[in-house]
């Protein structure tokens, strides 16, 4: 027996998620299908004409990397808040947003990665240009952490609610419009010629106010959600 | 026991007996299986052999599309097995639902993880089949459309099975899915008359008549190769399946295997 | 009426019971007993034909349970760890959904004076999430007030209730078994029935 | 991409070859050595559980 | 005291829900604002060009109505699952196959219809002809009770699983293709000058087939996961 | 060391309890009884923090629980309705995380002998999903074993144990007792500690 580290503690915490990640494996490969999906429910809707669906292939990817992240992060919180688990961690001694952290960074492991690895083949399938495809991967590795993290507010804000994931959605939702429009509009910056850079920045910056921000926010909104 | 008090006892004689008789469909079977692998193993080898040089020996380039067609030969293999696969899948599901025998169940998840890869294969070298013919890796046309769905329900009894622990609850969730899956199946199919066609119809009019034998031969061949290589791959996996499920039974505990 | 003859059940691969049997005539009442995880919760919801036995029949009056199925369903009332009721319902509303679940229509009298009687007074139109543990199972518990069933399964049915609340069950339950009635039931706290002699199943 | 185009249209065995049966055969592998290691896996539980029941008794 | 009669109970369902609904406003109306959001999101990520979202407009705006409905099946079973409702829902002493089309029908008038209302207004937004506008509403008063429909048979399946949301969207949505392929065939054709009938007497054929069979499985599915 | 003073707490328009002060020392044990809804869990729920009180303050060692927070939190343990474990891990991968939780690094000889000692012998490796309720909660108790706070905050740990297992609870907290340790409780059966007076709070 020996005292544990705050370290040691989002070790613990994030070890923990990838551990039930990988008991649950296939929560991991669904969130990952129904991105697929999602993405290719358009052109079946929308008909097999190539320069259209060209055309929205980044709004598609991005919109489903959207709805997806906020599908998976019903979860987030909500199966340690019916078990009790959360309670615990909320006496846990120390902080709860170094924890809160934790598990963001777990969730982005086990949800996001995934999805930023498989946008290449979805976007070949649209037949978009490989510059296009370079700048729409690198959106998204910037983009999906921002998602999950505005999203943890909402799953937190939400926690306990019925309805949640629809909820949840509508929350947040609102938020993630600039991510996407700067995504997007990194893509279309490029197809039409210009350079992706102030868009990419953009995103990054975003990225870093997040990272300071949200993490604080939702330990206040699980505090409230306990209540 | 009886009338009165009751008293909840536990005849390991008994349960032995009924052990023996309950699960001796699997207990033949395993032993079945474990002949008959090599012989499907060993056979689909020297056919995928004899029809890949057949295909590319023989067989010489088409008129139209040059050397390209030649990916025909596992092509079309693949996709047929691809559907196949599932409808016998989702025949074993309706057996083990209906009958409620253990093995059907136990097959039926053995095949999926095949299906699923043929499927994979008939979109892979389609795609790598569009590319010079149509000038893109993919398009929405409706064939093409109904392999992903057909891969998706794959995945999606794979994921379901996978996702329920309890043996006995999983085989009968997924079964019941596989069985509205296979409704669909037909449905995606007629949709081709709905939609604008890309892909190839379902009759191989290839020019220069000389030449259609050995191309129809080496592709039947590597069909026939690519049927006994799904068979001796499930039963070799419906192996494992049946040595998990089972393995508190005493049959299993004297297996040579086991034991040794 | 309710026969139970050389059931064997299991849960993953780890048998349960077997060769289990016993009959429960009208007017009886039986304590299933046992440490944690013998098995007790398993046999109910076996009599009540959520699971599957491995082997042995179970009939009522007679009848295979299987097939008697709905009619069996109108003979019994389950209640077991779960309450069945929703949180944004009244427990008045709860109580009368309850019971027109299992074929009873209530009015709203008649479902005013059981939660009055199972000491909800002035409770019955709040929305039963603001209500204490305790208070919820007593309206689960309600049901027992309303229900014309004859066999009644109750999987501990006294958790999370007070003193009061105990005692107030027992004399439920002995007026049930005095109109003939049936009880099965689980629990780890002490239960006393005047003037009935209780059988106990033991489960190891 | 059209770099790729042109190998393909020089190559067009190799690409059949690399990119149709190559895959394919690597699928097949990768199947075979997956339902071996099951197998190795599940005999090695097996074996295990029959030793813990051994000591048991 | 009276004994109820099988219609009694079924319309008790379906009151009961509608009433819970009521209870949980919120949650009727979160489903119709993600309809809206999905919808509205896609001319944020495609770009503003009205011709390309006209054409995309009946795609979009199915593809939304697929993907809502998904999210509020998630709930269809499973709060009367935690709870135990569902096992009493089993005992009850008429067929299970009914009351299941009790909940089926409950859960469309709340969460299918207002959608069904919703969708000419966004179609609006999209520049959709009058025609064709008319056509989608039809379709989605044939399609929407369909995926109710379907959806019930996976919500049931999932049930009491982890990831039920993202794993019911895995099972169903490829069940769902055809009725987005019919619907929107019928909005194409009718752009197109043809006639819808076609599409849409294939939608309602579906929708009868789904009626005669969907709830018997579906009841066998709940006994399934019962276990 | 823990004390209480005027503390007023309500849920929704209603007040549960006022003007409740106590005290409580090190070696000492406290049980809060009342009837269902008397606002036990709630009470408990303040002296963690869960809740915000309507007045009075609840102070350790002199501060208010409010200003120490994590400094509290490393100092006390709260086990409530719920069992805090995950149904996919296994017995022993649940203790070790939820020990490490309350930021103690267990390895797994001690968190075996823990669960062992808590009748879980041959099923430390189980998920816990197959667990029956009583040895789920089983699990969640063991925490008990391996835990070095002073404050235990128990509500209802006596929830669908067995007979045996409620012994071996009476005699762990006898042992936190002879140890210094401080405890408070709720349970609405009776509980048994060995040569310790049992202080006891009503709310009504
Ligand atoms: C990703 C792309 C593709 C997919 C998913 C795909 C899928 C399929 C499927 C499912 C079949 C079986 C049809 C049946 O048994 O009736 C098939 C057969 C066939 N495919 Fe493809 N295909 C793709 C691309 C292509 C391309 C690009 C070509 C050639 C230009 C092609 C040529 C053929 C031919 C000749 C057959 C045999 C038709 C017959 O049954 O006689 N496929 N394909
Ligand atoms: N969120 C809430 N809003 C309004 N009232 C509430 C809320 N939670 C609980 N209450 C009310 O507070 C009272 C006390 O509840 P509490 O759970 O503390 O009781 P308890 O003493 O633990 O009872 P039990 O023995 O049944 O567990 C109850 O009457 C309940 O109706
Ligand atoms: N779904 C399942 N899969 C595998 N095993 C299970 C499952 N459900 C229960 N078990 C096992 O079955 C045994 C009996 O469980 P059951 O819930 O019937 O016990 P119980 O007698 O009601 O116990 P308790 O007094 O703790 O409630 C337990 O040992 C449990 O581990
Ligand atoms: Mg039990
Ligand atoms: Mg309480």
């Amino acid at each position: 027996m020996k005292k544990s580290s705050l370290t040691g503690l989002v070790m613990l915490v994030i070890r923990r998620d990838l551990l039930l990640a990988m008991r649950r494996r296939a929560d991991v490969l669904t969130t990952l299908i129904f991105f697929v999906m999602v993405v290719s429910l358009f052109p079946l809707g929308v008909g097999p004409e190539m320069d259209i669906l060209r055309k929205m292939a980044a709004g598609v990817l991005w919109v489903a990397a959207l709805l997806s992240s906020m599908l998976s992060l019903g979860r987030l919180f909500s199966a340690d808040y019916l078990d009790g688990t959360l309670e615990q961690m909320m006496l846990a001694p120390q902080s709860l947003s170094m924890l809160v952290l934790g598990k963001i960074a777990a969730h982005w492991i086990v949800s996001g990665v995934p999805l930023v690895l498989m946008a290449p083949v979805l976007g070949v399938q649209f037949d978009m240009p490989a510059q296009a495809l370079g700048v729409l991967i690198i959106g998204l590795l910037l983009g999906t952490p921002i998602l999950s993290m505005i999203g943890a507010i909402g799953a937190a804000l939400t926690l306990g609610l019925r309805g949640g994931g629809v909820l949840l959605s509508l929350l947040v939702l609102p938020l993630c419009i600039p991510v996407l429009i700067f995504g997007t509009g990194a893509v279309g910056a490029v197809s039409t010629g210009l350079s992706a850079v102030s868009h990419l920045s953009l995103l990054g910056a975003l990225l870093m106010l997040a990272l300071v921000s949200t993490p604080w926010v939702t330990a206040q909104a699980l505090r409230i959600s306990m209540e | 026991m009886g009338d009165g008090t009751g008293v909840a006892y536990f005849d390991g004689v008994k349960k032995l007996a009924i052990n023996w008789f309950k699960y001796s469909a699997p207990t033949t079977f395993y032993g079945l299986a474990g002949k008959m692998i090599p012989w499907f193993a060993v056979s689909a080898a020297i056919l995928l052999a004899i029809g890949l040089y057949i295909g590319f020996a023989v067989a010489p380039a088409d008129y139209q599309q040059g050397e390209f067609y030649r990916i025909i030969f596992i092509h079309v293999p693949a996709s047929i097995l691809s559907m196949f696969l599932y409808l016998i899948l989702a025949g074993y599901a309706a057996l083990g639902l209906i009958f409620n025998t253990r093995l059907s169940a136990m097959m039926a998840s053995a095949i999926a993880p095949t299906g699923a890869l043929f499927a994979f294969i008939s979109l892979w070298t389609g795609a790598l089949w569009g590319k010079p013919m149509w000038g893109a890796w993919w398009v929405w046309d409706a064939r093409l459309t109904s392999e992903l769905i057909l891969l998706f329900l794959y995945l999606g009894f794979i994921a379901l099975h996978a996702s329920i622990d309890d043996p006995r609850r999983a085989d009968r969730a997924s079964a019941l899915l596989a069985i509205v899956g296979s409704v669909n199946v037909p449905i995606i199919y007629f949709s081709v008359q709905w939609w604008n066609t890309l892909h190839q119809g379902s009759t191989i009019k290839f020019s220069g008549t000389s030449m259609h034998v050995a191309m129809q031969q080496a592709m039947f061949i590597t069909l026939a190769a690519c049927w006994l290589y799904a068979i001796a791959v499930v039963l070799a996996r419906v192996r494992s399946i049946i040595l998990e499920r089972e393995r508190n039974t005493t049959w299993i505990a004297e297996l040579p295997e086991v034991k040794g | 009426m309710l026969e139970v003859s050389n059931l064997a059940c299991s849960r993953g691969d780890h048998r349960l019971f077997s060769g289990l049997s016993f009959t429960l005539h009208p007017g009886q009442i039986m304590q299933v007993q046992g440490a944690n995880g013998s098995g007790k919760t398993s046999l109910l919801r076996t009599l009540c034909g959520f699971l599957m036995p491995d082997e042995g029949t179970i009939t009522w009056r007679g009848e295979n349970t299987r097939d008697l199925d709905e009619d069996y369903h109108a003979e019994m009332l389950y209640l077991g760890h779960l309450n069945a009721i929703k949180d944004e319902l009244s427990a008045l509303e709860n109580l009368r959904i309850s019971a027109g679940l299992s074929g009873i229509e209530l009015d709203e009298k008649e479902a005013m004076t059981a939660l009055r009687r199972m000491g909800l007074r002035g409770r019955e139109r709040l929305p039963t999430k603001v209500l204490s543990q305790g208070q919820r199972r007593r309206v689960a518990l309600a049901r027992l007030l309303v229900s014309d069933a004859r066999l009644w399964i109750l999987d501990e049915p006294l958790t999370a209730l007070d003193v009061g609340a105990v005692a107030q069950i027992q004399e439920l339950i002995a007026e049930h078994l005095a109109q003939q009635g049936m009880v099965i039931f689980t629990t780890h706290q002490p239960l006393q029935v005047a003037e009935m002699e209780m059988r106990s199943l033991f489960l190891s | 991409m059209s770099s790729l185009d042109i190998w393909m249209r020089e190559n067009p065995l190799a690409y059949v070859w690399l990119g149709s049966y190559a895959v394919a055969f690597l699928v097949f592998a990768i199947e075979i050595a997956m339902v071996r290691h099951k197998r190795k896996i599940t005999l090695q539980q097996v074996r295990l559980i029959r030793e813990a029941e051994g000591e048991e008794e």
